[in-house]
This record gives structure tokens, sequence and C-alpha cells, in this order.
């Protein structure tokens, strides 16, 4: 029997061979993440865009920033409105129409990453308190799904956010109504570095990184950490088999070099387009 | 329009910074004297082309167009079965979306289909199914969708191509590539592959031989596909757009056959390791 | 840990419900027992759980879809699916009063409901909310008050059985050292609460 | 305002309302009124139109309707706008389809040019006093505006079927032609907007030929249309709504109240109707009058 008959009958037996070595079908071992490119700045009609490859997971983010009336409880906080896309085009399992479950349990959770690591202080959305404030609108659109597309959006939309460079709006005072000066425009302050990263559990017991698409269908957890900078921001585990605390909080450690990693590759990314 | 339960909501109603700019768009003459473009492109150039097929490991057959800023990505899924159970037809079906990106023009769009992207699927559809050997897979549907990243004109032309590569990168059987191609007429000229702003825009544009053409092209048949025009033209101004839509397209050919050609290239050097 | 009550069997038409009361916080939920399912969700060797979420006012938006998707993970993995291959376990949450650790007190109440109605399970599952507030030190079961002013909040499920964590759902930015404290803390007070399933269950 | 125009072109039986509101003008296009098209093919024109069958093709309709009327020759828009970027008139045209026979595109269009030949939009005066405006809508029905009709295109659709192309082809011609093309054509023969429907493919000889049968013909049918609608104009209210194509029949006149109305419905008899009153008081006189 082929390899690939093999693999395609048997797809936990075939794994379990592979994870006893520590090694998984395409030569990662258990902690090592798929090759990530990042590209900031891609489509000149979007305030702030970016487009992050993981593996062959792609996912493309793009904001568009418009004014409206802010809250009336809170007249000084602008919006970030983030919306997970899984289109049709990405994989076979979407059908058009309104979003899936998943779309809608993804864009619950990347509203949550920015509300709660505060990496954008949603006062500096501000224009003129109770009257006008930025709303951005980020829309992360996957092209490609083949697994672990929560690490790649939460990537892609922070990358994005440094990307935003809002046009300045002055009130003219008879009229009151914005005037828009297109030419001089002012980055997004970033406070805080949300990075998540994914861990899939197999066997009840074996965990590993980053999972693809076929091995979150084999996988019987997952848990998602984000941290920012050295704090933890937020530990999603919805279900799946049991673990040990200890098993936990080894993740962490894990996350922590992650969220190193990934500052590093986007600093040169600003870099290499400053340049 | 009633709120979007399944997606986050934001504030009732916002307005784009666009519509308050001071500085009025102030009219650029579109071609100067000697025939040279705002972008320094003689009338019949095309712009910067870039086609890459093979770039959705998911789909059974994907491409990528970059032309100028226009950037669309198209996937192919399919031959699979029909969702909803219509008649017996011995025909394979062909179903088109085409979709902007919600970043992709100045103007932020919505997340449901508009009038004109449901307009643009169904010209797209047009455009593709006379190349498609549709008996070839009967009681089966073959889905293809269109998203465009960015919107710098032509889209509907660059979709048509992208396509097109898309479907021959799926192994779907054609009887030939279909090239999109669009033309700007500008009073007497005739401006290929126009950008947005060179675009036709009904409401500033002067009266007569203001407009634009699209064509979808079957270079080894011979054949149009899909034609579509705006704006008022006349016969013979008409007439002679179509031949340089023609040529256009002639010039684009080249360039799809050697990007499938080395996409096949890959997956043959592949297939051996 | 607040003060908890629960009454078991006041429906008739479904097969298990429980109308759990902690604190002030009060959740409601009802569980149709193996039952037929449509045809696209039917899955051959295990049974599937679908979960509902009622707010109590409003459109189910974003937030309810996660919630749903944490407690349907959450009770899949205490469900033994295997028992009741190809049929359907529905559970129907209702909010009747959210004051404080929510999360929790909707997974006590499926637990219980999916006891009143019989369903095998491999084990019990204890939820526990706390909370990091301002000072840094950690108070246990919030209610909606301090949850409004704290500056972390985490939520644990345990099962009976070693003690291992079935699910874990924390918001706001701490420390992993103030994140093992809360784990053991939680771990320790989930015990009161399968004391609790234990004496209720002595009772009726 | 209502205006209608019932339109019986033999094969297609349109019906279409067209009603005149007031509202703001599109942000970009802020000096001029706008056209809103809505198609609705009612279930009694064909079973698969039920509920949503007959939405792809109504889409169609509207979608070609808006191409061949967005060109600023076509419609004078700018008479439409009352004060720039505030207050405009927005032209809603209803087409309601009632019987398909082929050739759907033409007849909706000549119904859009028939009823906005008869449209009358009543005069607006703006007051300024003091910062907000006012808008004063003169309600006598012969203070009027009409909308200038004249070089607003029609809509000929060219049907290829084999190595020929046919106009105005009917339902049984439609179903053996693989490809057609519509074109927009204004009174003066240029083209207001083209497209290509049906799966099959043309080539561009065949469609240079079918640009000037349907240039020809495009200014034909716009010359008689126009002819009629100024005769019928002309004759004014005398003539009677001409719905079903129903008239009052005057000769046979006895001293009894009654009226006679007849009705011919396109493909049937006619159908003679009336209407007799019998005074309460002389039975029996009335009867004998009646059956003269």
């Amino acid at each position: 029997m082929t390899i690939f008959n093999f693999r395609t009958a048997r797809p936990v037996e075939y794994y379990r061979k592979y994870l006893e070595q520590d090694v998984r079908p395409d030569g990662r071992d258990l902690g090592e993440f798929r090759r990530t490119v990042l590209n900031i700045g891609c489509v000149t009609t979007a305030d702030g865009s970016a487009l992050v490859k993981l593996g062959n997971t792609t996912v493309m983010c793009g904001i568009k920033a418009e004014l409206c009336k802010p809250k009336t409880e809170t007249p000084k906080c602008g919006f970030i409105v983030p919306n997970v896309e899984l289109s049709p085009l990405c994989s076979p399992y979407f059908r058009s129409g309104p979003p899936g479950e998943q779309a809608q349990v993804m864009s619950q959770f990347m509203l949550e990453v920015v509300n709660h690591s505060k990496c954008v202080d949603l006062e500096s959305l501000c224009i003129t308190q109770g009257k006008l404030v930025w709303v951005l609108y980020c829309d992360l659109l996957c092209l490609d799904y083949d697994g672990n597309v929560t690490d790649a959006c939460v990537l892609a939309l922070l990358a994005a956010l440094k990307n935003v460079c809002l046009p300045t709006i002055s009130i003219n005072e008879e009229t009151e109504n914005p005037e828009t000066d297109l030419t001089k425009r002012v980055p997004l302050p970033i406070s805080s570095q949300p990075v998540s990263s994914t861990y899939a559990i197999f066997d009840d017991n074996i965990l590993f990184v980053d999972p693809t698409a076929e091995e979150e269908n084999l996988a019987t957890g997952i848990i998602t950490i984000v941290t920012t900078d050295d704090k933890l921001c937020l530990v999603h585990k919805p279900g799946g088999s049991p673990l040990r605390p200890e098993q936990l909080t080894n993740c962490f450690d894990r996350s922590f070099d992650r969220s190193k990693e990934i500052s590093r590759l986007i600093d040169e990314t600003i870099h290499s387009i400053d340049r | 329009m009633p709120t979007d339960t399944r997606r986050i909501g934001g504030p009732e109603e916002s307005f784009s910074p666009l519509a308050y700019t001071l500085t009025d768009s102030i009219k650029t003459l579109m071609v100067s004297s000697n025939g040279i473009r705002n972008d320094g492109r003689k009338c019949e150039d095309l712009r910067k082309m870039f086609i890459k097929t093979g770039v959705i490991s998911q789909a059974r057959g994907s491409a990528y167009i970059e032309q100028g800023e226009t950037k669309i990505i198209c996937s192919v899924y399919g031959p699979r079965e029909v969702v909803r159970k219509e008649e017996f037809s011995m025909k394979g079906q062909l179903t088109c979306e085409f979709k902007y990106a919600t970043f992709s023009c100045s103007y932020r769009r919505q997340h449901q289909q508009d009038s004109e992207e449901k307009d643009f699927s169904v010209q797209l559809l047009e455009a593709l199914e006379p190349a498609v050997c549709l008996h070839k897979f009967p009681k089966a549907q073959v889905n293809i969708f269109v998203e465009v990243l960015q919107n710098d004109g032509s889209a509907l032309a660059a979709s048509i191509t992208c396509a097109s590569m898309a479907l021959a990168d799926a192994g779907i059987e054609v009887y030939d590539l279909v090239i999109g191609c669009s033309m700007k007429i500008h009073e007497d000229k005739v401006l290929t592959d126009p950008t947005i702003n060179e675009e036709y825009d009904s409401q500033n544009s002067k009266q007569l031989n203001h407009g634009s053409l699209t064509i979808g092209f079957m270079p080894s048949l011979n054949q149009i596909s899909a034609i579509t025009s705006k704006g008022e033209i006349q016969i013979d101004f008409l007439k002679r757009a179509m031949t340089d839509c023609v040529e256009a397209c002639q010039k684009i050919y080249p360039a799809m056959q050697q990007s499938l050609h080395s996409s096949i290239k890959d997956k043959l050097n592949a297939s051996e390791r | 840990m607040r003060e908890m009550t629960c009454e078991l069997g006041q429906l008739t038409r479904c097969d298990g419900d429980a109308c759990l009361i902690q604190g002030e916080t009060c959740v409601a939920t009802a569980v149709y027992g193996p039952t037929e399912v449509r045809m696209n969700k039917e899955i051959l060797d295990k049974a599937t759980v679908e979960v509902v979420y009622k707010s109590k006012v409003g459109l189910p938006g974003c937030a309810e879809k996660m919630f749903e998707r944490i407690i349907r993970n959450t009770c899949e993995t205490t469900i033994l699916t295997t028992a009741h291959p190809r049929s359907g376990i529905n559970i129907i949450i209702q909010e009747m009063q959210n004051s404080g650790s929510y999360l929790a007190c909707c997974i006590n109440s499926a637990c219980l409901a999916l006891l009143d109605a019989g369903v095998s399970l491999k084990f019990l599952v204890a939820a526990v909310t706390c909370l990091i507030n301002k000072e840094g030190d950690i108070i246990l079961d919030p209610n909606s008050k301090q949850e409004k002013d704290g500056k972390a909040l985490l939520t644990f499920v345990f099962n009976n059985k070693d003690f291992n964590i079935v699910t874990v759902n924390t918001k706001g930015s701490y420390s992993s050292r103030q994140f093992k404290d809360c784990t053991s803390l939680c771990k320790t007070s989930s015990k009161q609460v399968f004391e609790f399933y234990k004496n209720l269950w002595k009772s009726c | 305002m209502t205006l209608g125009a019932d339109l019986t072109l033999d094969s297609a039986l349109g019906q279409n309302k067209l009603k005149a509101e007031l509202g703001t003008p599109a942000p970009d296009k802020d000096d001029k009124g706008r056209l809103e098209f809505f198609v609705d093919c009612s279930a009694n024109a064909t079973p698969e139109f039920e509920g949503r069958g007959g939405e792809e093709l109504a889409s169609e309709i509207s979608n070609m309707l808006i191409r061949v009327y967005d060109c600023p020759g076509c419609v004078d828009l700018q008479k439409l706008c009352i004060i720039p970027k505030q207050q405009c008139w927005i032209l809603y045209i209803d087409i309601l389809l009632l019987e398909c026979g082929g050739n759907l595109f033409d007849a909706a269009s000549v119904a859009v040019k028939a009823a906005l030949f008869d449209l009358k939009i009543p005069r607006v005066t703006v007051t300024q006093d003091e910062g907000h405006v006012e808008l004063e809508i003169s309600d006598d029905p012969y203070d009027v505006q009409t909308v200038d009709v004249k070089s607003s295109p029609c809509i000929v659709t060219l049907s290829k079927i084999g190595h020929c192309h046919v106009v105005d082809a009917s339902q049984k011609e439609e179903a053996c032609c693989l490809a057609r093309l519509m074109l927009g054509v204004s009174e003066h023969g240029t083209i207001t907007g083209m497209k290509k429907e049906g799966s099959g493919s043309l080539d561009p000889s065949s469609i240079d030929d079918m640009l000037d049968t349907g240039k020809r013909v495009g200014i034909a049918l716009n010359k008689s249309l126009l002819e009629a609608l100024e005769e019928e104009q002309r004759q004014g209210k005398k003539k009677g709504h001409t719905g079903f194509l129903r008239s009052e029949i005057k000769e046979i006149q006895t001293d009894c109240e009654i009226v006679w109305a007849e009705i011919n419905i396109s493909g049937s008899r006619t159908i003679k109707v009336s209407l007799f009153y019998r005074p309460p008081s002389n039975a029996c006189l009335a009867l004998e009058e009646f059956q003269q």
C-alpha cells in the first residue's frame, strides 16, 4: 500500500507514526511555525493594508477609515470594526452568502483581541469630542484556507494597523462640516503588539504548533494564546481534550518566543518599505 | 438597510472623508496634444502586466493578475455536484461570482453584492461560457470566484483574463482562452486599458463620443465572446474601437501563454521530484 | 464563591432542564436528548452536539456565536458522543439574569441539564471564574460591579476525573505567574462546585 | 404624481408607472437629478417567475436600462435639479412585466420612453429667507415642467440565428438563438449602450453588420414611436384611456339611460358590455326601448 493510500485511508495512524519521532509529515518539528511572509501597504486604495502568507494560508487585511458620530456614552472613543471574510474563494468548504458560524466566531475573536490588547487607544481616534470620530473598518479577507487562519489574521490586522495613515481633518467654523486634507497624513499610534500562536492537541497529549488544515481536522483540541510584548492577553481553549495545567504553561514560553520573532519580522518589513 | 447581525456592526452611518476634500479635482487634460496620457503611455499602450497561476493551494485552479495597479485574484472549484437540484441537464453548469473587496475602491464598498457586481458577474459568465466545453462535465457545476483586491480601472476586462487563466490552470477543458480588454473612447482618440480616472464617468463627460468599451476575445477562434459599451458613441468610432481592442487582445495573448507555459513546467518538475 | 441554588426538571417538554442561580446570575438550560439530526449535520460514528444561546434582549450576533462555540465544544468533550451515533443532542441556553461570571454559570447549568437528561457523560465539568483587579489580587466568582473595573477576567473549566483543564477563556492582560495562581485557586474552588452537584443530586 | 403608459407591443405587454419624488442627489453627482429603474416580473407572465424566479431577468433588464440611459445626452438631468447638492427630482420608473412573448428589453425601453414623454412634473419655486430654504410646489395641474425625451434611446435587440440576425425575435425565435446583441439607439443613430447576451459567441464581422441594421431599425423605431406619442397627445383626453383598448360605442342611441362599451383584447374576439338603468316608476316603457 503506497504512502499516499495509507495517508488517505488511515490519516490518524499515519500522523501518529510521525509524531512519535517528534516530527511532522511536512518536515517541521512540533514547535516550528511555517514560513511567514509579510507584505505591508500592498493596496493603495486602502488607508492601511497588509498581506500575510503563513505557509499556504494567505490573509489580506485592508483598513478603510471613515468619519462618524461617536456613541453618546463614550463621546471621546472612535470605533475599530474588524470583520473576517471566509469567502468561497479560499476553500471548497465555504458557500457564498452571509458569513457562516466560523467566520462570525473569528470576527468576534478579532474584536476581543483588539479590545483587550489595547493595541490602539480608541481615544486617539477622536477628532472633536462628541461630534466627530474616526471609524476604522478592518476587513480581513482569507484568500487561501490551509489551517491556522487565526494567527495569520491577527498578524495581518496588526501589520495593517501599523500601516494606517489618517488624513488630517479640520472643522471649518461656520459651516461646521469637516474638511479633509489628503496630503498631510498622520500615522496611527500603536501602543502594544498582540501576537497569537495556535496549538493543536493530538491524541490527548501531543501538542504541536501552527496546524495545517489537515492537522486541524485530525486534532482533538485547539488552543490559541495571544501575547502582548511580555504579558498574556488572551488564552482561548474552547473544549477539546483536557490538559494538565503544566502542559498549558509551557506553551506560554513558546508563545513569548513567537511574539519576539513576529515583532522582528514586522520591523524588518517596515524598514524595507521605508528605504 | 437592516443591520447585518452576522457581522460586527460599527456605527449606524459613516461617511467617507473623500466627500469633504477641499481640493476639487481640477480637470486634468486626459490626453496631451502629442498623444501622451497622464501616466506617460501612448494611446494604444497597455499597462505593465503580471499573471501567475496556481496561487491558491486549496482551489482546483487559481490565477492572480496585476494590470498596472488593478489587482485581481480568481479561484475555480469543481466540477462538483450541484447544490440546488434544478432540472437534469446533459450540459454542465458554470457559475460566476464577481466581488469587489470592501477596501478595493476609493469609496468603501459593502460586503453584500450590489447591482453593479451582479451585472459584472453575469457579463463574466457570458464571456467565459462560449469557451468552456460544458458537455464534458454533465450534471456537475464549475464555480468561478473573482475578487478584486485593488481597482485602478478596467476591472471587468482584467477579471475575464484572470478567470480564463484560472480555468486553464484548473484543467477544465476549454476551446480557447478568453482575453479581456477595455478601451476608453475620448472624442476621436481611443485609449487602451484606461486607469480609474481615465475611465468613462457619465456625469462629467461631455456630449458625444465619450464612452467605454469592454471586449472578451477568443484569440485562436477569432470570436468575440463578450462585448459591452457605455456612453454615446457613433457607429464608425465604435467599429474602430473594436478593431483596436482586438489588436490589444492579441498583444496580451503571448503574456498569458508564457505564464501558463512556465506554470506547467513547474508542475512537471515538481511531480518528478 | 457565591451561594448557588438550582431547580431540575421544571419543564415538561424537554428531556432534561436546569435553572441555575449563582449569586444573582441565573441561567436556564434545556436539553433535548438523542433526537434525529438534519442530513447535512449528521456524523456517522458520533452524536452531533448543537448549542443554541438565547440572550435576554436583541438579535443573536457574533458574541452569541462565540458563546455557542465555547459551550458546544465543552459539552462535546464531556458527552460520550460515540454512545449515540447519527443522532443529535440539542442544548438550548436562555439568559435570565447576567450579573457577573456569566460564562461559568452557563457551563455549569448546561452540565446539570445534561445530568438531568440522563445523557451518558465521560466526566462532570465545573466552571469557575476569577478576576484580577487593578491592585493585582485575585477575586473569585466576581459579580458584575467588580467585573466592570477589573483588569483581567479568567474562566476555567475543570473535569472531576483528574482536575484537568477542559476549557479556558481569558480576557485582559496579566502575567503568566498570575495565570498559574488563578489556575490553582480555581482548581480548589471547583471542588466546592462538585460538592454542590453531589448534594444537589442527593436532595432531589 | 404618477403617470401611466400601458404598452401593448403585440409580443410583450408592459405596464409602466413613473413616480417623481423630491430627494437629495447622489454624493458625486450633486447638480443632477436621478433615474431609478425597478423591474418586476409578475408571476402571471410565466409560472417560473414565481417567488424569486424573475429576479435575475428583472435585474438584467434594469441594469441594461441603467446602462443605456447613463449618458449625458439622453435625458437632460440638469433640469431635474432644484438646489445643487441639496434637493433634486428623483424619477422612480417601475416596470411591471405582465406577459412575455420575447423581446422584453425593447418593449421595456419603449414603455419607459413613452412614460417619460407623458411625464409632467409640477413647478417648484424656491424661496430663500434668512438662511433656510423654502420649497413650494405649485398644485395647479397646468403649471408643469416636462422632460425632453426626443434624444432618449430605445433598445434594439438583434438575435443571431445561424448566419443571419433578426430583430424583434418572438419567444420561439429567441429559444433557438445562441447570442443576442442589445443596442441602445438614440434618434440620430448613435449607440448609447451595448451588450452581448447569451452563451454563444459572435465573430467581429457579423457584429459590424448587426450594428448597421441596429442603427437603421433604431432610427425608424424612434421616429415612429415619437409620432405615435405626439399623435396620442394631440387627441388629448377625448380618446379615453386606452387601457385594454376599450372604446365607447355611440351609434346605438336610444333615449333610455344606457351606455355601451366595447372591449377588444388582443388575440380574442371583442366583448360588448352595456349598462342599462331601469327607472323604478315606469318599468314597461323602459323595457320596450331596451328591446329596440
